[in-house]
């Protein structure tokens, strides 16, 4: 019963949290008022926001998901430098571009969006399009010469700990 | 002379327009009824006018007045003395008989209410022109007969001949009454007032005016189209395609003598001149001989009295333009004898046309032993038109022989008598020609009716005429002695010692050109056949023609020309506004001295360069690229975005961020509009015209920056600083902008909002009519031309709007709230909020989403708009007015101190319409692409891995 | 400290500044429509990064102001760069490349953008 | 810097006013969208210049700019866009509607009829129902 | 240092413009341009900020912060017209 | 402070927003609060133009900001004259939408209707300059939803016209704006016409530039010659009614003109003021002289009678010109008259069109002569207040060296007009359709005739309001020539105007 109330007035815990966050982090203040009104707003926003997102995923390991984070960032430091390289110093011909196919494990839209946004920021990988069932993500590569490796290395990488964190 | 105020004179100018009210009431109750209610009218005014006799032989003036403008010096002054009353009594009492006559003379068919109100107008405006004091007022009337008179000449609406005869009429006498105006106000100016009464006493003054030429020219043009005088003589016979009764009554006794009246009116102040005995005069003598001379080979009998009256007219005006006072009491007196033997001639020829069928003089004849009664009366009153001796028309045309023969036109004593004996003769030979031509010779077998004599009521009038004719013919002095005294006193303005009128004047010259007319009628009568035949061999200059061609020019003319500069062409009108703007300015720019500002200038630094050189290059792009339309949106996309950096470089955030966010809508629409639209412009424009184009637009670029220039770099004390001092302490905002947006100029953004408000309505009433219209079947034929990507909502998409909905959301709100302080407010949080919503709709679908957040656009417009205007109202109830804000700050533990303003709530409402509006022209573009038949979905992405069995129907 | 952070926004300063014109230029460079799109995504986005991440620092060192609003662009950025990409590469791939260049997906059915799924007959919506 | 935006302003205005005289409602449209921003542009001139002086608040400040003409240019864009909403709509209709999207509206300068009452001028126009009369009852 | 720091990163993202304009001007079809301006957006945000820092305030944060917002949804409006047509379908 | 002077704009607006939220689905109770709330305009503008007689001039704080930094709105003679014209012309407008169903052929008529009386009276009501220009905008956007009233292609193309045109006005508006304001520093009307009057001599090019762009703005809602050439083509596609109320959108254009070319750039800012004396006389001449060559010209009756119009607007126009007292009292009496009169002409030819079909057909006694009515009053023939006001034009511009060249065209014109309308409206209202005649416009999709419609009694009343209120112009043209002549005199005196608005101390 109480549990139905709550849910009823907070849908999305995780949403208000983060709206509250992202209040702060724009009124650049802490106080009494400001929290009050970002929880206000926090829990105002996802009731209306609700019903477009019906299926929310569970986050099973938050803390993977911090690691996650961080990984990426550190990947997307990498893949500047790397993609940097390729098009100070590699002529276009010498450039070896490729669509790399990789299948996918994950079902969560959530995860999948993650995963392709991801690929798409680290080096030298553009997610360009998903199958028509999201069972392979079709990435372009800008430059490799053994596109296997690049597949795998995603699924390793990158795929695996989406899973730990989504399921 | 004295004056006297009398009611009774309104009275009688109101009684025919009264009486104008109830014939087409009236025929409901039958034709008698009908005519009776107008010849009630018509009878009264008439008794009223006679009880005013009195007063008027004894040399009175009645005056009547009623205050209109006085401003403009137009007065309904209405004045009564002999010569008004001659008139009135010749409208009236003629009036009264072709009502009579009428009764009897229009068929069943015809819609006799209509034509007893017409002619009840016309009876009124003729009375007011010849009872009014005031010479604008005269006018007034003036042009109302010509309005009554086209509708009665196009009574029979349904002939060509009707139609274009009271169109011409209308023209001609038009023509008259606008120069008269012209004339009028200018003999006004002259006189130093309008009303006559005051300007017959000023002939010096008048005629020493270097206004009068041009006045008397204008006034002349007037009276000369309404009385037909050559060259204007040509629409009266088109006028007789109004029925007989009409033109009974207008076209012989009344109206055509409007500008005989006007100028026997204005003749003690105009009259005694060279031009006007020179103008009047011969325009008087050419009209008579040229109409009389047109007459003889008429056959249509009205035809033959209308160039008769043409003739007469000229007569008439002849003797007034001689300028002697015998000539004018001539030319009186033939005003009464034309009236009276004309108005029965017209009224005879009506019945011959009732009874015969026909009015051809040549296939009539004989008429004399089956109709004996009109018979007798047409050939006196013809008799009379012919000026035969013992009749009225003898009287009057022995005295202009008389006057005439006394003329000396240019030094010259031969050509005025001459030619007034000449038009003596033709006058004789037609009158003769239509007694003998119609009555005369044996009966005939093949008249298209079997004519015999009219009851008694349609003979009556003529018959009473006709007696007229021989009662005054032969005792003279006795009837119309005193009367023609009294005005022609009134004409002349002096008191005339009249000579006795007598049939018999001893053996003068008069004598001898009346005895020649008549033999040399006789003779051109009898030798009518070989006579015709010469006329038949000489050209005829149609006057009709030449004023058919000018007509058809006109129109022609006019329209071509019109139609070419409104030819519908846009880009044609654009140019020109440009071109007229580019000129004017720089007009302006050299007619006032200028000097170059002053103003320490800004230096540039290298991003101000690459700024300008971005939207140099993008707006060269957009003009080299505008056919590919989808790139020239991209494109825009640039300069939209230079300029909001250009807002951030110059010290304007709010700015900044209102154009990023209303670029971005903007997109959208014309995205979503551009679906439906070629995708390509067409190449179309020659080169000329790109060149012309070019220069004009380059101009005009040239001009806009050289002012700009000009302009800032000057230095001007503004107003702005009382903003900036007084936004914090008196509009409680420390974002002066949004204070003056919100409180300062609050009404200009009330304004605003309602322009989006309205925006969003009429796109919607737009959107709405187009389902109904031709649009709704092209779009559900609608074939998409180029395959379209099968991915239709992506889940990435779908997924990322998850997160940045919220997000966006809340950015919404936050601008909202820091506006007054901030950058920010209704406006630009409407549009972000606007925004978000329509990522999800990007994303999903719009009618999935809009089924899953129900937003009441209307009402969102309706609310935004009452709070807004509800906020502003609140101020009454503290006695301020409207939109007056107010703020205070707010402390409740443990919040810290807040600020409340109205003018949040103002901004709210701005926030609402924003909101409203964009949504609902959203919808409404989305309306339309979904009647072209597209599918919706049911799920929020196309397909859905994490469902438990996503090729299931979904849920 | 203030040294340290001089240092360190310069230096973030200056690497933000060459990676945002390394992604401009890699636009310029790069022969390919896909191969171009690689240069601005990630490039431009550790600019503007560093930029971000140089004022939050500066904000906070030198002003006394320390914000965190520059983190919100910055996740911003961060997560519409690959939407943002990948509706390019679609848009690109809708237009200039075929269904047949491409590798097959292995799966049961196309790429998205050319293959439809669940051919369900879905309502016309008449509102 | 004057000069430089003056320069955008007036290139905005001929490259608007150049596509506003096009034949296509689409290039009409834009063309009105790039003559918003020079004529935007223009008010907010009207203030003078200024840098880093935003009309806000702030104890840094050393100066404000002219907050009016930013009101007014804010008016202006909010205007502009409803007006720009309407007439993309419109511009759509009347494609929907009629099936071209050519903003001129042709009319054909000869395009005259005359009445036909009057006569030609290569007939004899002289005075028809006079020179055969019928008379009012001629049947 | 900052300073010329500052003016550094500008030459840069101002150069990058200038380049994102070469690259409008030389660009295979519409899609290219697409990117292109999808590009010259994240650089003039980052100018923007930049311009915030030489000038040690933070009043023109929110315009960056729409700019983001838009320029995405810009972007994705433009592509969605040229896969799909109609963008809100 | 009087409160009900914000009323004529605060009424429509706010009784517009009820209808557009809560009333969109029920035409007849949005008809019973249109019409309730344009007889309660009709009241407070009459309420207002009284308290007006008395020759003050009061103003209306907004925000209770003083001018020149807050907007005024500013009531004296001239603006209540306004007002009350408008609200009548709506009055007869609006019962005629309402008779002939026009209402119901699309959505939000009257909400847009009341919208659009808002911007109208704002325009008429606010002192400042830009403000004039956002109301301009409010009445602009309502009448492109009213001329596209009901849709059809024709009509959306010449819509679109209107709509391109006037946003080119709107940005030269903005253009003219701008330069004024950085020569003068100021927004508010009599702030400006006083800093107008000691304008630094540098700058007195750059003001007239500011100027004459602000003329041309006015002139194209005057359709002043030349750029008045979208007026044929709008006036004859947009539903008549709507066409009729456009009847008082040319009249802001003019009243705009005799506002600012007074007070500000008026006979008391010396060279200045002479020089848009001197544009403006050649401008009316030639917008007369176009408007009746149209008229002549024109095949078609509503076509005709856009022209007509143009004719007005050129007569007015001359009138303003003269910029004295006299012709300021014909060019009110020209304005009240030809509103009223263009605004009965295209009820008619509504009327007409409604009850024949789409052509025209020779309808019967009452519409042919509501229609002779109608075409005597704009031509100005006797007896209906068209007459006067040219008489009044004529009176008023006499004594000048051009008197010749303005008498003619006007006498001239008024030829045209007479021939023009007599050419037309004989041949569509005496003559009998041709029954081998068949307009293909006129048929329906099976090839047989629209079947005339009969006509509405409210239409063929609502068509006499304009009748009645020309005949009330011409028999009480004495008193109401006072009034206006009144007005007249208090426009000339800015001085009046200026320290109503910026308190007793700013003259001098
Ligand atoms: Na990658
Ligand atoms: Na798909």
């Amino acid at each position: 019963m109480l549990k139905a109330i709550l849910n009823r007035i907070i849908p999305h815990p995780q949403l208000t949290g983060f709206l509250l966050l992202t209040w702060l982090l724009l009124v650049n203040s802490i106080s009494t008022g400001n929290v009050l009104l970002g929880l206000i707003i926090g829990l105002l926003i996802p009731g209306i926001t609700q019903p477009f997102w019906p299926d929310r995923p569970k986050i099973a390991r938050p803390l993977k998901a911090v690691e996650y984070v961080l990984l990426v960032l550190w990947d997307i430091c990498v893949a500047n430098v790397t993609v940097a390289r390729i098009i100070l110093f590699k002529s276009n011909a010498n450039t070896h571009s490729h669509w790399i196919v990789v299948p996918l494990e994950v079902r969560s839209p959530e995860a999948i969006t993650i995963l392709a946004g991801t690929i798409t920021m680290t080096p030298g990988t553009v997610t360009s399009m998903l199958a028509a069932d999201a069972s392979h993500l079709l990435v372009h590569c800008l430059h490799t010469d053994d596109p296997d490796a690049v597949r795998d290395e995603i699924k390793h990488r990158y795929e695996r700990r989406l899973k730990e964190i989504f399921e | 002379m004295t004056e006297q105020m009398n009611v009774t004179l309104a009275l009688i100018a109101a009684l025919p327009f009264v009486g104008a009210l109830f014939p087409g009431l009236m025929i409901r109750a039958g034709r008698d009824a009908c005519a009776l209610s107008a010849g009630w009218a018509t009878l009264s005014a008439l008794i009223l006018l006679l009880t005013l006799a009195p007063s008027v032989w004894d040399g009175e003036t009645v005056v009547f007045q009623v205050e209109w403008m006085p401003l403009l010096g137009l007065n309904a002054n209405f004045m009564l003395d002999g010569l008004g009353f001659l008139f009135g009594c010749m409208i009236l009492g003629i009036g009264l008989l072709i009502i009579l006559y009428a009764r009897f003379y229009l068929s069943r068919d015809d819609p006799m209410g209509q034509f007893y109100t017409y002619l009840m107008l016309f009876q009124g405006a003729m009375l007011g022109i010849v009872l009014s004091d005031n010479i604008l007022m005269m006018v007034v009337f003036w042009e109302l007969t010509s309005l009554s008179s086209f509708l009665l000449i196009g009574y029979w609406k349904h002939t060509v001949a009707g139609r274009q005869g009271a169109r011409m009429a209308l023209t001609v006498t038009g023509l008259g009454g606008l120069a008269l105006i012209g004339g009028m106000l200018l003999l006004g100016e002259a006189a130093g007032s309008y009303d006559l009464t005051e300007i017959l006493q000023r002939r010096e003054a008048i005629q020493d005016s270097p206004l009068y030429m041009p006045a008397l020219l204008l006034i002349l043009l007037g009276a000369f189209t309404k009385s037909a005088q050559f060259p204007f003589h040509f629409w009266l016979p088109h006028a007789m395609a109004a029925p007989t009764p009409v033109s009974a009554y207008l076209h012989s006794a009344t109206m055509v003598k409007a500008g005989l009246f006007l100028m026997a009116r204005l003749w003690p102040v105009l009259s005694g001149t060279d031009a006007w005995f020179y103008i009047v005069g011969t325009t008087g003598l050419v009209t008579m001989v040229i109409g009389a001379w047109i007459a003889i080979f008429k056959d249509d009998l009205k035809a033959l009295l209308a160039y008769s009256t043409v003739s007469h007219l000229g007569l008439i005006t002849m003797l007034l333009g001689f300028g002697t006072t015998a000539a004018a009491t001539a030319a009186v007196l033939h005003i009464i004898n034309h009236t009276i033997f004309k108005a029965a001639l017209f009224m005879t020829a009506g019945i011959v046309d009732h009874e015969a069928h026909t009015r051809s003089i040549k296939r009539l004849g004989g008429l004399r032993h089956l109709m004996p009664i009109t018979a007798t009366l047409a050939i006196v009153t013809a008799l009379s038109m012919a000026g035969i001796p013992l009749t009225n028309g003898f009287l009057s045309k022995e005295l202009m022989l008389e006057e005439a023969a006394h003329t000396t036109w240019v030094s010259n004593p031969w050509i005025v008598p001459l030619f007034a004996t000449i038009g003596a003769v033709l006058s004789a030979t037609y009158a003769f020609r239509f007694i003998a031509h119609v009555f005369l010779g044996p009966v005939r077998h093949d008249y298209p009716s079997k004519p015999h004599d009219p009851p008694f009521g349609m003979y009556a009038a003529p018959a009473l005429l006709a007696v007229l004719v021989m009662v005054v013919g032969v005792f003279p002095e006795a009837t119309v002695g005193s009367f023609l005294q009294v005005v022609a006193d009134s004409v002349t303005g002096q008191h005339l010692h009249l000579h006795e009128l007598k049939l018999w004047h001893g053996f003068t010259p008069a004598l001898g050109m009346s005895a020649a007319a008549i033999i040399g009628g006789l003779v051109l009568l009898s030798a009518y056949v070989p006579f015709e035949q010469f006329w038949k061999a000489l050209p005829h200059p149609e006057a009709k023609a030449v004023f058919d061609a000018i007509v058809t020019t006109l129109h022609r003319g006019c329209g071509y020309f019109s139609n070419v500069l409104h030819d519908g062409r846009m880009t044609k009108y654009i140019a020109i506004f440009a071109v007229t703007t580019i000129a004017a300015g720089l007009y302006a720019f050299s007619s006032g001295p200028y000097l170059p500002g002053t103003r320490p200038m800004l230096t540039p630094t290298l991003v101000d360069y690459v700024g300008a050189l971005l939207v140099i290059s993008s707006t060269v792009a957009i003009i080299n690229y505008h056919r590919s339309r989808l790139l020239v949106l991209v494109l825009i996309g640039i300069n939209g975005l230079v300029v909001s950096i250009i807002f951030v470089r110059l010290s304007a955030p709010d700015l900044a961020m209102t154009q990023v966010t209303v670029e971005v809508v903007t997109l959208i629409l014309m995205l979503l509009a551009l679906h439906f639209l070629p995708k390509r412009t067409p190449r179309e424009s020659s080169w000329n015209r790109i060149g012309r184009d070019m220069a004009i637009s380059g101009a005009a670029g040239i001009a806009v920056a050289a002012l700009a220039y000009a302009l800032m770099t000057r230095d001007f004390s503004t107003i702005s600083g009382y903003y900036l001092e007084n936004a914090k302490p008196g509009g409680g905002g420390t974002n002066v902008v949004n204070v003056i947006l919100v409180d300062f100029r609050g009404y200009d953004t009330f304004g605003e909002i309602i322009v989006l408000g309205i925006a969003a309505l009429t796109i919607y009433a737009l959107g709405e009519a187009l389902m109904d219209g031709k649009a709704s079947r092209t779009l559900a034929n609608w074939v998409q031309h180029y395959p379209y990507s099968k991915d239709r909502h992506p889940l990435m998409m779908v997924v990322a709007t998850r997160v940045m909905m919220p997000i966006s959301l809340m950015v919404g709100v936050y601008i909202f709230l820091r506006g007054h302080n901030d950058p920010g407010g209704g406006f630009i949080a409407g549009l972000v909020v606007a925004i978000a919503l329509l990522m999800q709709y990007m994303a999903s679908g719009f009618s999935w989403a809009s089924e899953r957040i129900h937003i009441p656009y209307h009402s969102f417009i309706g609310w935004g708009v009452l709070v807004a205007g509800i906020t502003g109202i609140g101020a009454w109830f503290a006695g301020q007015p409207f939109l007056t804000s107010a703020f205070g700050y707010v402390h409740i533990e443990p919040i810290e101190e807040f600020e409340l303003a109205t003018a949040m709530a103002f901004d709210l409402g701005v926030f609402l319409t924003v909101v409203g509006a964009v949504m609902l022209a959203l919808y409404s573009l989305s309306r339309i692409a979904r009647r072209t038949g597209e599918t919706v979905n049911v799920a929020p992405m196309d397909f859905d891995p994490s469902a438990e069995d996503p090729l299931e129907e979904p849920r | 400290m203030e040294l340290i952070a001089e240092i360190l926004v310069s230096a973030l300063l200056v690497i933000a500044g060459l990676f945002g014109l390394l992604g401009s230029w890699g636009l310029v460079k790069l022969d390919d429509t896909m191969r171009r799109l690689h240069a601005p995504t990630k490039a431009t986005t550790l600019g503007v990064g560093g930029v971000l991440i140089a004022s939050m620092i500066y904000f906070a060192v030198f002003l006394d102001h320390l914000t965190f609003h520059e983190l919100l662009i910055t996740a911003f950025l961060f997560i519409t760069a690959p939407i943002t990409a990948n509706f390019v590469a679609k848009a690109h791939m809708h237009r200039d490349i075929k269904e047949r260049d491409l590798p097959p997906t292995g799966g049961q059915y196309g790429w998205a953008g050319y293959d439809e799924i669940g051919d369900a007959e879905q309502p016309i919506d008449t509102k | 810097m004057e000069a430089l935006l003056a320069i955008i302003i007036g290139l905005q205005t001929a490259g608007g006013l150049y596509l506003v005289m096009r034949l296509r409602t689409f290039s009409v449209i834009i063309g009105t969208a790039l003559l918003t921003y020079s004529v935007n542009l223009f008010l907010f001139a009207s203030g003078r210049l200024a840098i880093n002086m935003p009309p806000i608040y702030s104890k840094y400040a050393e100066g404000y700019t002219d907050p009016l003409p930013q009101a007014l240019v804010l008016t202006a864009i909010v205007i502009s866009f409803g007006m720009t909403a309407v007439v993309v709509l419109i511009a759509l209709g009347a494609f929907l509607e009629s099936d071209t999207d050519q903003i001129d509206v042709r009319r054909d300068p000869q395009d005259l009829d005359l009445d036909p009452d009057e006569v030609p001028l290569d007939v004899d126009s002289r005075e028809p129902g006079l020179q055969e009369p019928k008379g009012d009852f001629a049947q | 240092m900052i300073t010329y720091a500052l003016y550094f990163a500008t030459v840069c993202f101002s150069i990058g413009l200038v380049l994102n304009i070469w690259r409008i001007r030389n660009a295979q079809g519409v899609v290219d341009r697409i990117l292109a301006l999808d590009t010259m957006v994240v650089n003039a945000i980052a100018l923007i900020i930049i311009y915030g820092i030489l000038e040690n305030t933070a009043v023109y944060f929110e315009v960056s912060l729409l700019i983001a917002m838009f320029g995405f949804v810009s972007t994705v409006a433009y592509c969605r017209f040229i896969l799909r047509g109609n963008i809100i379908e | 402070m009087n409160h009900w002077i914000i009323a004529p704009v605060l009424l429509p607006a706010m009784f517009a927003a009820v209808m557009a939220m809560a009333m969109r689905h029920d035409l007849l109770l949005q008809r019973v609060f249109s019409v309730a709330a344009i007889v309660a305009l009709v009241m407070i503008a009459t309420g207002l133009f009284v308290t007006t007689l008395d020759g003050t001039v009061q103003t209306y704080k907004l925000g209770n900001w003083d001018a020149p930094f807050g907007i005024v709105l500013v009531l004296d003679r001239l603006s209540a004259l306004m007002l009350v014209m408008t609200s009548l012309l709506a009055f007869g407008v609006v019962l005629y939408a309402v008779g002939s169903d026009w209402d119901s052929r699309g959505r939000h008529f009257h909400a847009l209707f009341l919208f659009q009386l808002m911007g109208v009276n704002g325009a008429f009501l606010t002192g400042d300059a830009f403000n004039l220009f956002v109301f301009f905008e409010v009445l602009l956007i309502a009448s492109y939803g009213l001329m596209i009233h009901g849709g059809g292609g024709m009509r959306l193309r010449a819509g679109l016209q209107y709509v391109v045109m006037n946003l080119v006005g709107s940005t030269l508006f903005l253009f003219a704006m701008g330069t004024l304001y950085a020569v003068t520093g100021t927004l508010n009307m009599a702030d400006m016409a006083l800093r107008v009057r000691d304008i630094a001599p540098g700058n007195e090019a750059l003001l007239l530039v500011g100027g004459a762009l602000l003329l041309i703005v006015f002139g194209i809602k005057a359709a002043a010659f030349p750029v008045h050439l979208w007026l044929p083509g709008t006036y004859a596609n947009a539903p008549l009614p709507v066409t009729a109320l456009f009847a008082i959108m040319t009249k802001v254009g003019a009243y705009a003109i005799l506002r600012m070319y007074t007070l500000v750039f008026g006979a008391d800012a010396g060279a200045v003021g002479d020089f848009f004396a001197g544009i403006l006389l050649p401008v009316g001449i030639l917008t007369l002289v176009i408007g009746a060559t149209g008229v002549i010209g024109a095949k078609l009756l509503p076509r005709q009678a856009s022209f007509s119009v143009l004719a007005s607007m050129g007569t007015l126009l001359i009138a303003i010109s003269l910029f004295s007292e006299a012709g300021t009292t014909a060019a009110l009496y020209y304005m009240v008259h030809s509103t009223f009169a263009a605004a009965l002409l295209f009820l008619v030819l509504d009327l007409v069109q409604d009850s024949q079909g789409v052509t025209i057909r020779a309808p019967g006694g009452l519409v042919a002569s509501l229609f002779f009515a109608a075409a005597i009053a704009v031509a100005g023939m006797p007896p209906l207040s068209g007459f006067l006001g040219k008489l009044l034009v004529l009176d008023a511009s006499r004594g000048l060296p051009e008197t010749p060249l303005i008498w003619a065209v006007i006498l001239t014109t008024s030829l045209m007009l007479i021939v023009g309308f007599g050419l037309r409206g004989s041949r569509y209202f005496w003559k009998p359709l041709d029954p081998n005649f068949t307009n293909p416009a006129n048929l329906d999709a099976d090839g047989e005739p629209h079947p005339a419609h009969p006509i509405k009694p409210l239409a063929v009343t609502a068509a006499f309001v304009p009748l009645v209120l020309l005949i009330m112009l011409t028999v009480a043209a004495g008193p109401i020539m006072e009034v206006l002549q009144d007005t007249a005199l208090q426009l000339r005196e800015t001085g009046i105007y200026i320290e109503a608005v910026l308190g007793p101390q700013a003259e001098g």
